[in-house]
């Protein structure tokens, strides 16, 4: 713990403020400015988180923003940290950790295929699971999911009469 | 017109065609083919019945000696029908006047060799066809220098060996020509006897590609013009078990070394060859199946089959002479057969290596069907020559009761299964490439001669006893007994077969299955790219196919084994390394040392005189 | 129906009712079902249900769970190497009606609309004796000549390739995984 | 003439019925070594002939002519099998010519399931080959000792021979009747030698393009191929038998044994099959062969 927080005050002394909470014994989170996600990866890679476990997305519908996590673990002392960075909904574009982590080239093709997150310097940035989608990303909040299995995907009619006044849930 | 007017004609064709090359090539190259079909068509019908001798003489003891004996009509008319499908099958290939040259002595000193009648002229004229084919080996293709000093230095091994028995035999003997030989050499001591044998049997070794004289095959055989191949395989390394022929059967090997050690009724020394024939049958079918290039394959399986003809040839005894000369003219067939379609399938789609193609089947239908039977007679299953060799074999085998060198012969027979059914699956099935989806079948020049040895293989499985009758009369010629066959059967000690029953039952078995399929439903066709991928969409051909490495995990068993070819460049390693240390010390760079060696030299010389 | 059938045919589903070879195509957590079904506690083989290894040689194709769009394409790809007689089985309720996942932009509703089922198995999951059960009736109707999915897909293929287009977009997928 | 025929057709009948038979039974064994109950012993005609009414698909000629070829050579075979005294062609029935008899069946399912064009039958057959190269090998070394031995390498003939003799090989070469039978567990293709049709990983190998009458076809060639493998083994081994009857019975014997074996067994990878074939086999075979051509010599 006490290296962890050595470590957080000397990435913090050179990269700035930032909030940092911890969620368990070896899990911590610390939430960074979009700005400064290159050089506080760069720092926290140095210090031996060299294993990036996964980025993935959430979509802060209320706040007009996505969030962007990276994941990353230190094989040195089983320690994880969620790096979550925030992104403008309009303009979603963050820059490419892949010179760091090659194999980010995927998790940020994912990310751009369920969120719409443009990865600056990505060039692969095509589909990568769905195939053949022609909407919105899904993942976003805009998306109902419901009304597009409605439309794409038929359901089976009950004419039943034991169901509520106004028929079922797809009636 | 005789043997020697037919030789003098075909080595005179040499320059004659060269000029006629020089001004046409198309037309040079016919009259070859014309050349070598006549001379086969006229060996073949006249030499049949009548024995004849014709001598040149040089000087007073030297003579070149001729004959048509049974012995040399069959391997005449073996090596020349070889020769000339082969003069036939390479008309459309890449033509050159010194291609054409050089052919032409290939086939005017193999012409020469089997006809011989004495040790010189057998010599001599066999040279000529070496040297000649050495230097139509590196023609065409780039690897080819390093590999024909490989050819060079195991000819070379043989060809010493054979002039020092021949001059051993005038020493001793006072003659070079095989029947006074055969009645002198009974007479001479052991060591007389064995040098003799030993020092031609390294020839046979040698020129046969049998281990552990075999690592020029591979190079020489698969880096040769693809029209050559078929000639250098089928008809060449033939002239070694001609002379094998000789030694074991015609110089009676049997009787001058029963007074040695003799294993289950085999001398030594002839155990001795049986068993390097056992390994380098072992040892191809190995090599064979680790090659990814289809030439390299055949060249392998030549090894293995040389093995056979060495290993039954020298175990003697009726069943195993007849099979081993049955041997010789199914692998002759065989192994052409092989190589023209090769080259055939070379000559389409100009590569050789077995994974860049495949799906040619519906392509090119006949050098599938080439192919296929040649395999099958390779294999040695029924309704095909081969099988015939192999069984006299076995009964020779089983008659003596020698377990490790049919070891060699099981091995052999049932990996020739493995090998010879990797080009067949890499070439001819499994998914079509398409960059080949326009080919076509070869020009009819190339298909009829690889039609008309499939027929002839076909029919000498069929009908074995029209070739037996043949082989019965060439051993009789020896004084061994002859395999008793009717029209349809052949009789050995430990039981008979039947050859038309057995096709005939293939046959019926055919069409019960034919049957019960035309009554089911019939079948939809599908493309072949339709295939079970669970469940996956695929479009591309080449991840379907599957060809490279098909015997990986067979190949994994034998990776440590010691490599021949390894050793000898590791050897010749030793020697430069030896050569450069002997130079350092010798050859010093300053003079100091050179005085210092001096003054070494001078102090060892005093104590030692002292 | 039953009067319809030649004796050939009678004599031929009697045959095919006796000896289903299936090719379980695992897309859900129905599969976990089958092995106690398969083994000694249930022993499907005793009917002559035995497992394939691939959808040319089998009989019936067994959906066992959810269907996104990506194992949809899959099962119509695999439906259509299979030989016919050909029956499908749809295994779990949401082969039947989507189950807890029917509103998902990636889970379809309803198996039938694409490839003609000719036997659903509801529950979620359904226990061993449900699946045995729901194999006997498929082998009865069979045997009567009734299970004729295989013929309606023949017959209706318009249909069902317009339904297969509608939700898939295409069913043959081009991408760069398959080029 | 005519009793040629009519027994060619009763063995024909005979190996079809007995061996499906068997193979039913072989299930149900199979099914109670599990615990289980098991398909009726009927349940392989079902199997086949549900699948020659089934629809197929082709993948060309070779996909044709290979089945054709396999089962043709096959049927072939089967008719220079003595069983008991219903012998189809005495004296004529050279082992070697069986066994390379055989090898056309293998060569033509080899052609046509690798004309299928899909890589798992590749992967199968060329296991299949490679394996081939293993069990063969101490076979026919053992068959060397017995040919040796008796003097004749006609089936029937050896079967007679070892009745008038009164022991069965298996009494005199002990060690060769072992190794045989161990490589009849791998002609057989019984686990653990089944590693060339392995379902759940290369998809039933040489099998996996086939479907309605092809799968009826090849089934019914592979009940031939084991007539064909085990009426070896009881020939060779077992002396045959004087009438029929004993013929199956000892066929019977052998192939449960050969059954309840494989069916306790777990799946040998291809090189470990044929390194195991080319350790204890072969070398047993070799001791058997010395011993029979050194000390036993022929018989009197």
């Amino acid at each position: 713990m006490s290296s962890m927080n050595d470590k957080l005050n000397e990435i913090m002394l050179m990269a700035g403020q930032f909030t940092f909470s911890e969620i368990t014994k070896r899990q911590f989170s610390v939430n960074i400015k979009s700005s400064g996600l290159l050089s506080v990866l760069g720092l926290f890679r140095q210090k031996g988180f060299t294993h990036l476990s996964l980025i993935t997305g959430i979509d802060r519908l209320n706040d007009e923003k996505f969030e962007v996590v990276y994941t990353l673990f230190c094989w040195e002392s089983g320690e994880t940290i969620l790096v979550s960075t925030l992104v403008d909904r309009k303009t979603p574009v963050l820059p490419t950790i892949m010179e760091m982590w090659p194999v980010a080239r995927f998790y940020e093709r994912d990310v751009h295929e369920f969120f719409g997150i443009v990865f600056d310097g990505n060039p692969d940035l095509k589909p990568l699971i769905l195939e053949n989608w022609s909407e919105i990303p899904p993942m976003r909040k805009d998306f109902d999911p419901h009304k597009y299995s409605k439309e794409h995907f038929p359901d089976r009619k009950y004419n039943a009469d034991f169901l509520p006044e106004g028929g079922g849930e797809d009636e | 017109m005789s043997i020697l007017t037919l030789l003098v004609a075909s080595l005179l064709a040499a320059p004659i065609l060269y000029l006629l090359a020089k001004l046409n090539t198309k037309i040079a190259y016919g009259a070859y083919a014309a050349l070598q079909v006549f001379s086969f068509i006229y060996v073949f019908f006249t030499g049949r019945s009548n024995v004849s001798y014709e001598v040149i003489g040089i000087t007073e003891r030297l003579n070149f000696n001729f004959g048509i004996t049974p012995t040399n009509w069959f391997f005449a008319s073996i090596v020349l029908l070889i020769i000339s499908m082969s003069a036939i099958f390479m008309f459309p290939l890449k033509k050159s006047p010194v291609k054409i040259f050089l052919l032409a002595l290939v086939s005017a000193g193999t012409l020469g060799a089997v006809f011989s009648q004495d040790f010189l002229t057998l010599m001599i004229f066999w040279e000529i066809s070496t040297w000649a084919s050495l230097i139509l080996i590196i023609q065409d293709k780039e690897k080819s220098p390093r590999e024909a000093i490989k050819y060079v230095a195991i000819a070379s091994i043989g060809t010493y060996s054979m002039l020092f028995a021949i001059f051993y035999m005038l020493d001793k003997l006072g003659s070079i020509d095989f029947s006074t030989v055969a009645t002198r050499i009974e007479s001479a001591t052991v060591e007389v006897q064995l040098v003799i044998l030993i020092s031609l049997g390294v020839m046979v070794l040698a020129k046969m590609g049998v281990f552990p004289l075999h690592i020029w095959l591979r190079g020489s055989h698969s880096s040769a013009p693809d029209e050559f191949s078929p000639i250098l395989s089928g008809a060449l390394t033939k002239i070694g078990a001609f002379l094998l022929f000789t030694i074991t059967a015609a110089l009676p090997s049997f009787r001058i070394f029963s007074q040695l050690p003799v294993f289950n009724g085999i001398p030594m020394v002839n155990y001795t060859f049986a068993l390097l024939g056992g390994i380098s049958i072992v040892v191809g079918t190995v090599m064979a199946i680790r090659m990814e290039d289809a030439k390299e394959l055949i060249a392998f399986s030549t090894v293995s089959n040389s093995g056979y003809i060495v290993m039954a040839l020298s175990i003697g005894g009726t069943y195993a002479t007849a099979g081993g000369l049955m041997h010789v003219l199914n692998h002759a067939m065989a192994s052409a057969a092989m190589f023209m379609a090769i080259a055939a399938v070379a000559y389409r789609t100009g590569t050789t290596k077995m994974h860049e193609m495949g799906g040619l089947i519906l392509k090119m239908p006949v050098t599938f069907a080439t192919y296929l039977v040649a395999i099958i007679s390779v294999a040695g299953i029924p309704p095909t020559s081969g099988f015939v060799s192999k069984w006299l074999i076995y009964q020779q085998l089983v008659q003596n009761g020698l377990p490790f060198l049919a070891f060699a012969a099981f091995f052999g027979s049932i990996g020739s299964f493995m090998y010879v059914f990797k080009p067949l699956a890499g070439i001819f099935l499994g998914q079509l490439k398409p960059q080949h989806r326009n080919l076509k079948e070869v020009p009819l020049v190339m298909v009829v001669p690889m039609a008309i040895l499939t027929l002839l293989t076909v029919f000498w499985g069929m009908l074995p006893s029209n070739a037996i009758k043949t082989i019965n009369a060439v051993t009789a010629s020896v004084g061994i007994n002859a395999v008793e066959v009717t029209f349809s059967r052949i009789v050995a000690l430990t039981g008979e077969w039947d050859s038309i029953l057995v096709t005939t039952v293939f046959a019926i078995g055919f069409f019960i299955s034919l049957f019960i399929f035309m009554r089911a439903k019939k079948a939809r066709q599908v493309d072949l790219m339709d295939n079970y991928t669970a469940g996956d969409f695929l479009y591309t051909s080449e991840l379907y196919h599957f060809s490279y490495r098909m015997y990986r995990p067979f190949d994994r068993l034998f990776e440590k084994w010691p490599s021949m070819e390894d050793w000898l460049s590791s050897l010749s390693d030793k020697i430069k390394e030896l050569g450069a240390l002997l130079k350092a010390i010798f050859y010093p760079a300053n003079p100091q040392l050179y005085i210092g060696l001096a003054m070494v030299a001078i102090i060892g010389t005093f104590w030692w005189l002292r | 129906m039953n009067n319809e059938q030649t004796a050939w045919e009678r004599v031929a589903n009697m045959l095919r009712a006796r000896s289903l070879w299936m090719l379980y195509y695992c897309t859900g957590c129905g599969a976990i079902e089958l092995p106690p079904t398969m083994t000694a506690r249930f022993d499907m083989e005793r009917f002559g249900i035995g497992p394939m290894a691939t959808p040319r040689q089998a009989d019936i194709l067994l959906v066992t769970g959810y269907l996104s769009t990506k194992t949809l394409r899959r099962v119509i790809y695999s439906y259509e190497q299979m030989q016919a007689p050909k029956y499908i089985v749809g295994f779990g309720s949401c082969t039947i009606n989507g189950g807890i996942y029917y509103d998902s932009y990636a889970t379809i509703n309803r198996l039938d609309l694409y490839v003609p089922v000719d036997l659903y198995l509801a529950g979620c999951m359904p226990r061993p004796e449900a699946i045995v059960n729901g194999f006997k009736n498929l082998m009865d109707k069979i045997d009567q000549g009734e299970a004729t999915g295989w013929k309606d897909y023949e017959a209706n293929y318009e249909w069902y390739r317009k339904n297969q287009i509608d939700a898939l977009g295409e069913v043959y997928i081009h991408d760069e995984f398959h080029e | 003439m005519i009793i040629t025929i009519l027994s060619a057709i009763a063995l024909l009948i005979l190996a079809f019925a007995y061996t499906v038979t068997l193979e039913g039974i072989a299930r149900k064994i199979e099914a109670r070594i599990h615990r289980r109950c098991g398909p009726p012993f009927w349940q392989n005609f079902i199997d086949i002939f549900k699948s020659l009414t089934k629809h197929s698909i082709s993948h060309g000629f070779i996909f044709d002519f290979g089945v054709l070829m396999a089962l043709g050579g096959t049927i072939a075979t089967v008719l220079f099998i003595p069983a008991g005294n219903l012998v189809v062609f005495p004296g004529l029935d050279n082992v070697f010519v069986i066994i390379y008899l055989l090898a056309i069946g293998l060569l033509g399912m080899a052609m046509s399931a690798v004309g299928s064009g899909n890589p798992n039958a590749s992967i199968g057959i060329g296991r299949a080959l490679t394996q081939m190269l293993g069990y063969e090998l101490p076979f026919m070394i053992v068959l060397l000792g017995v040919f040796f031995h008796f003097r004749t390498s006609s089936l029937s003939e050896l079967a007679v021979l070892q009745n008038s003799g009164g022991t069965y090989n298996v009494l005199i070469m002990p060690i060769g009747a072992v190794v045989g039978f161990v490589s009849l567990m791998g002609m057989l293709g019984k686990k653990p030698f089944d590693t060339f049709i392995a379902p759940a990983e290369i998809a039933s190998g040489p099998l996996v393009e086939y479907s309605g009458k092809y799968l009826g076809l090849l089934m019914t060639q592979h009940a031939f191929g084991t007539f064909i493998e085990i009426g070896l083994f009881v020939n060779l081994f077992l002396g045959g038998g004087k009438t029929i009857w004993e013929f199956l019975l000892k066929f019977f014997l052998v192939y449960f044994l050969a059954v309840i074996i494989s069916s306790i067994m777990p799946r040998f990878r291809v090189e470990q099959a044929v390194k195991f074939y080319w350790k204890w086999p072969l070398i047993l075979s070799f001791i058997q062969v010395v011993i029979v051509v050194f000390i036993m010599g022929r018989r009197v």
